[in-house]
């Protein structure tokens, strides 16, 4: 199978794939190496991003998937007479410290975020973004908690090492207190706006 | 009545929340808050919120507490402090700012998250390819994990009558006879509720054997299982055209006894 | 919107369809004349064969679709076929005896389904789902059978307390349900209890 053939194959399969495609999967499927398969992907890739085309090969979930790009997302939401659902807070909260800190019981996400996230890890466990890993062995045995590939396709994650860094907490609050000078004056309506978005329904 | 500082605590993600903006508010060095006034702030919120005959969660409860006990701590002379280490170490404050630093990190962290292109909101894929929960919010269906199916399972033996140990169960039900049950369902209704497979019926043979038929389909990937909401109804769908819902290949030369 | 911008667009719709599309509802979309989407929907055609790709923008049903080219049809055939697992009945029975009642005997088995088991046994045992754990220890030595980590893994568990006992199941619910019911006032002793935990929690 030469290149351009080998190139084609993968379109294909990546068009008809249920799930992103992991290149072990490619490798067995086509009897070749994985290296050979990563560089047809990788070539791929390039020639979506030089046409400047509306898909693109996304690398999500340890596997290839063809997605839209994100500038098209206004057009495909009418297609769909879609609106953009938006993350609660608490759902954002509770996904970020279960997928830095996982394997992670409920009480200690409690104690990182201050309060009872019960309600908001049933959410979570029902969309499937989180899922129970077992039981931990402590006093209680408590139900220990990570996150699911769903959580990485989700976020367009490659894997869980592509989750952002945890940032130092000086450039953090210097980021703040520079965004909070900037929005000075309207302090009360910024807190109103964090109320009704706190309350809005997840995605 | 109201102070200054008018907010509501549901804007605040929490305790820990409300404590970042207090400090951010009055330029505070996060590793040097100044408790007692910090304190004094926090209180007055919530007392502002009681006048307003707001509820107040237990959570901010806690923390007023808190604060009041490093606030007292702080005041008494330590005589055992000698010299800046153990001083840092024997900080009241301590535990407040370590838990204050994690928060905001997280809290940051999560933040980007929801600056990524979410599937479902800024990018998208083939529709077989959308986690279909994330299609509509209101009537998507959610796939259905082991753990849901297991759960629905415990809801039907729930009611069953309970064995009696030495008796050996004749499998009066087969799971391949199961299997053509449920495909003829789905060729005629086009969608089946997973507790109407069982007849009305909690005979242990039956629920298990169609149990089993079920996750055998649903590994063939013949058939989907969703469900509305986390207690709602199961649902059945079949998952490829319903002319190929004959079960042509489940004969008993595949499926029976050796 | 330009040609290119036009063509990028459209090829984002075509991805995300569930059927094929159709030019008036395109150009309804699009608010744009039915020509001038034919037209952008001809070139992206073109280039798509131009470039020998593996998927082609079909016109079928009155509309266009992605589809994948029918000289790869034997891989997209191979793809669908190497789908995980497909359980007969036997081998599920089997291996859920084995995954919940481990260590267990061959007899134990058969005496649970009633009927001979040795043959899904050597299956399973193929298959690498389940292993030799040893012998038992009473008249007869007969072997005795567990699962193996494939068989974790096939199951998305991570370790064998994850599996979904009904009791497990019970308790999930339970948690959950005291969280839901949680609220003020009672918070101290889990938050007290979540910080000591919190330091061993990293991943």
């Amino acid at each position: 199978m030469d290149t351009n053939e080998l190139q084609s194959v993968i379109e294909s399969l990546l068009l008809v794939a249920e799930s992103p495609l992991r290149i072990e999967r490619l490798a067995e499927l086509l009897e070749l190496e994985r290296s050979e398969v990563r560089q047809a992907i990788e070539a791929l890739q390039e020639s979506y991003r030089q046409r400047e085309a509306g898909i693109e090969i996304a690398f999500v979930g340890n596997g290839y998937q063809f997605r839209t790009i994100e500038q098209n997302a206004e057009w495909v939401r009418r297609l769909a007479g879609s609106r953009p659902f938006r993350f609660s807070r608490p759902a954002l909260e509770t996904l970020a410290i279960i997928a830095y800190r996982q394997p992670v019981t409920r009480p200690e996400i409690e104690y990182l975020r201050g309060v009872d996230s019960g309600g908001v890890l049933k959410t979570l466990l029902e969309k499937h973004l989180v899922r129970i890993l077992g039981k931990k062995d402590v006093p209680g045995k408590p139900l220990i908690y990570g996150t699911t590939r769903q959580f990485l396709e989700l976020f367009g994650l490659a894997d869980l090492a592509a989750l952002p860094t945890l940032k130092e907490i000086a450039d953090i609050d210097k980021e703040l207190r520079e965004a909070e000078m900037a929005t000075s004056g309207n302090e009360k309506s910024t807190v109103e706006d964090g109320g009704s978005q706190a309350g809005e329904a997840n995605p | 009545m109201t102070s200054p500082f008018a907010v509501r605590l549901d804007a605040f993600e929490g305790p820990l929340d409300l404590l970042l903006h207090l400090i951010r508010k009055h330029e505070m060095d996060i590793y040097d808050i100044q408790i007692a006034e910090i304190a004094d702030q926090y209180l007055g919120i919530l007392d502002d919120m009681k006048s307003l005959n707001l509820d107040v969660a237990g959570e901010f409860l806690v923390m007023a507490a808190t604060l009041l006990q490093i606030k007292s701590a702080m005041l008494l002379p330590n005589p055992e402090i000698e010299n800046e280490e153990e001083s840092e170490e024997a900080d009241p404050r301590a535990e407040l700012v370590a838990r204050l630093l994690e928060y905001q990190k997280y809290k940051e962290a999560s933040l980007e998250l929801d600056d990524k292109a979410l599937l479902g909101r800024d990018v998208f894929t083939r529709e077989e390819g959308v986690p279909p929960e994330l299609r509509d919010s209101e009537v998507a269906f959610v796939e259905v994990g082991i753990f849901d199916l297991v759960s629905a399972l415990q809801a039907l033996l729930k009611d069953a009558r309970p064995e009696t140990v030495h008796e050996i169960t004749q499998n009066t039900f087969s799971v391949s006879d199961r299997i053509n049950h449920i495909l003829d369902e789905l060729t005629s209704k086009s969608s089946v509720a997973f507790k109407d497979l069982f007849l009305g019926s909690t005979d242990r043979s039956l629920v298990v054997a169609t149990f089993l038929a079920v996750l055998e389909l649903v590994k063939m990937r013949t058939v989907k299982v969703m469900q509305n909401s986390r207690q709602g109804t199961i649902w059945l769908f079949p998952a490829v055209p319903v002319d190929e819902l004959t079960p042509h290949e489940l004969e008993d030369g595949q499926f029976g006894y050796e």
